[in-house]
């Protein structure tokens, strides 16, 4: 083949875990004989300190890894996500906007788990507000969602909220839940 | 010219609609409605074993080509001939239209597509290890916000929201309702005494008015063959049924 | 710092999807300005035909790619992750990146079937999301396409989609097709 340097490069690259010269023998159908010397060729030209990445040899294969040096930096990566939710927070963001006000104790009947430390990680993140206190025994607090909540989701008000209705209709074979009215999540 | 032709291998009623006018080689400008319409109603014939649903959508568009063929078929008066719309203008378009959507789906179908064709690097931090605890998360969006309330809902018994589908329907107003339309048409499909946007409960309590109303011998229920429309019938003069609204409180359901 | 594009590179490399300007300026602590440069420094140095993977710009930021032409001989790594998609999911997805905002009845007036459980799934894959409610009657959701669809057939934004008239031997003069009604779909 005429690029073979191109092309054990692009395996390493996209294989899940580390790449055996058995194993790309395999792949490229070409003697080991062959590829040591492209791996190796790789290797060097991945190894300047002018690439963010070199050629690691780990677990009997090969594998393009980070350099070293620079995971204080690229830990950051993780922390610097774009808005994710956990599936814990999603649904009790979910109870809350629908239902609103909302008590925790509904919340949990809803879930079934306990949801206080979800719930204080959604008002530290100004997502949930508190609604006042509920006119029964214990006068528990009611939560509703916030305008950062709005925003987040690019909502005018709590009425642009799909209906659970529209959206039940979308699978047949689940509309027999009992849909919401979207009236009543006022 | 016998077709053999798999329904399943075409995505609907267009899809199939545009291979016959292919293969019969017209333009898709100037179909010949009888030909095709001939063409499609043998195809449909063969589909004793579709399901349903898919047979129904089928269905409206054979409906569609009969009622186009018919009107073609109409001599044109000459008044109106001129602002006339041709009867396959419509058709014509919204086979244009699906033919565009067909051919961009071809073009996606062969367009490189990630995790098939292409590949994003399989990265691995070195030496340090990333919070797993955080894989399970989900992009958020509108969609996911309704699907997780959605998905609880499912899983919920619905007694949790009797309190708030609770409202205050009586037997007694519904049954003044249906008597009330009953004064003035005699005569009533099932499905009119409904209201637009019912709510279960509504339809409950308005079934229930319903077997009431045929309990107290006040209305007959008719349906001339299964599955046709159901009418309710007044079988009591209106000097009676406005006697009966002073016990109107009998029929409280708390 | 010294070897900033040591560090862009480490960082498109690492990014689990594509990463744009704003982003990498956050994360380096650079402006977009100094950037800008490296990152085309790096388009350059990875688009010459030795490597297996380029830069790719994609979704509004940048990510490594392999390179198309290896697709016959990558698919021997049997990842098998990739979705198949059937007719209906295709012409579905294609209807909605045309004419996004769509509704649920403009989709399937188009496209003669019920769809809503094809829809379902796109939903279910990231591949579309919910623009909103549309102002007539019944507010229905109205649906676009999401970064997700972008990145899956490598497109930088939606002017990015192939041109319908590039491929469709419409008469000229109906090339523009008038927007269809809605409300006859109803």
């Amino acid at each position: 083949m005429d690029n073979l340097h191109q092309l054990v490069e692009a395996y390493v690259f996209a294989s899940d875990s580390p790449l055996s010269l058995d194993r790309l023998s395999v792949l490229t159908e070409q003697p080991k004989t062959v590829l040591r010397p492209i791996v190796e060729e790789l290797q060097q030209q991945f190894s300047s300190s002018a690439h963010g990445f070199y050629l690691a040899e780990v677990a009997g294969g090969y594998q393009f890894r980070t350099v070293v040096e620079l995971a204080p930096w690229l830990k950051k990566l993780n922390k610097e996500r774009a808005t994710r939710f956990s599936k814990a927070a999603l649904e009790t963001l979910a109870i809350i906007a629908y239902r609103q006000p909302a008590t925790r104790a509904e919340i949990e009947y809803l879930r079934g788990v306990d949801s206080g430390g979800v719930m204080k990680t959604l008002l530290d993140k100004n997502l949930l507000r508190i609604l006042g206190k509920k006119d029964v025994p214990g006068r528990p607090l009611m939560y509703g969602t916030s305008r950062q909540f709005l925003e987040l989701f690019g909502l005018r008000d709590l009425n642009d909220l799909p209906t659970l209705k529209e959206f039940s209709a979308l699978a047949p074979e689940l509309t027999e839940a009992d849909p919401l009215n979207p009236e009543l999540a006022e | 010219m016998a077709i053999q032709i798999r329904l399943d291998n075409f995505s609907g009623p267009l899809d199939l609609l545009l291979h016959l006018i292919k293969s019969h080689e017209m333009d898709i400008y100037d179909i010949r409605i009888v030909e095709i319409t001939e063409q499609y109603l043998s195809v449909i014939e063969q589909m004793q074993h579709l399901d349903l649903d898919i047979a129904g959508e089928f269905l409206l568009m054979a409906a569609t080509l009969i009622h186009i063929k018919s009107r073609m078929l109409l001599p044109v008066s000459d008044e109106i001939s001129e602002e006339d719309e041709d009867p396959r203008a419509e058709l014509v378009k919204r086979l244009l239209e699906y033919q565009r959507y067909k051919e961009a789906a071809e073009v996606f179908q062969n367009m490189p597509q990630l995790e098939r064709d292409v590949f994003t690097a399989q990265f691995q931090f070195s030496d340090f290890m990333t919070d797993d605890g955080e894989d399970s998360e989900v992009p958020v969006g509108l969609y996911q916000l309704a699907d997780a309330m959605y998905q609880l809902l499912k899983e919920k018994p619905p007694e949790v929201f009797h309190e708030v589908i609770r409202e205050t329907l009586s037997v007694a107003e519904y049954i003044d309702n249906i008597t009330d339309k009953l004064l003035e048409r005699k005569r009533l499909g099932f499905r009119e005494i409904f209201s637009n946007n019912y709510s279960r409960s509504e339809l409950v309590v308005t079934f229930i008015a319903t077997l009431e109303l045929v309990k107290m011998h006040v209305i007959n229920i008719e349906q001339m063959g299964d599955f046709s429309e159901i009418w309710l019938v007044l079988a009591v003069s209106p000097d009676q049924l406005s006697k009966l609204s002073p016990h109107r409180s009998l029929f409280e359901y708390g």
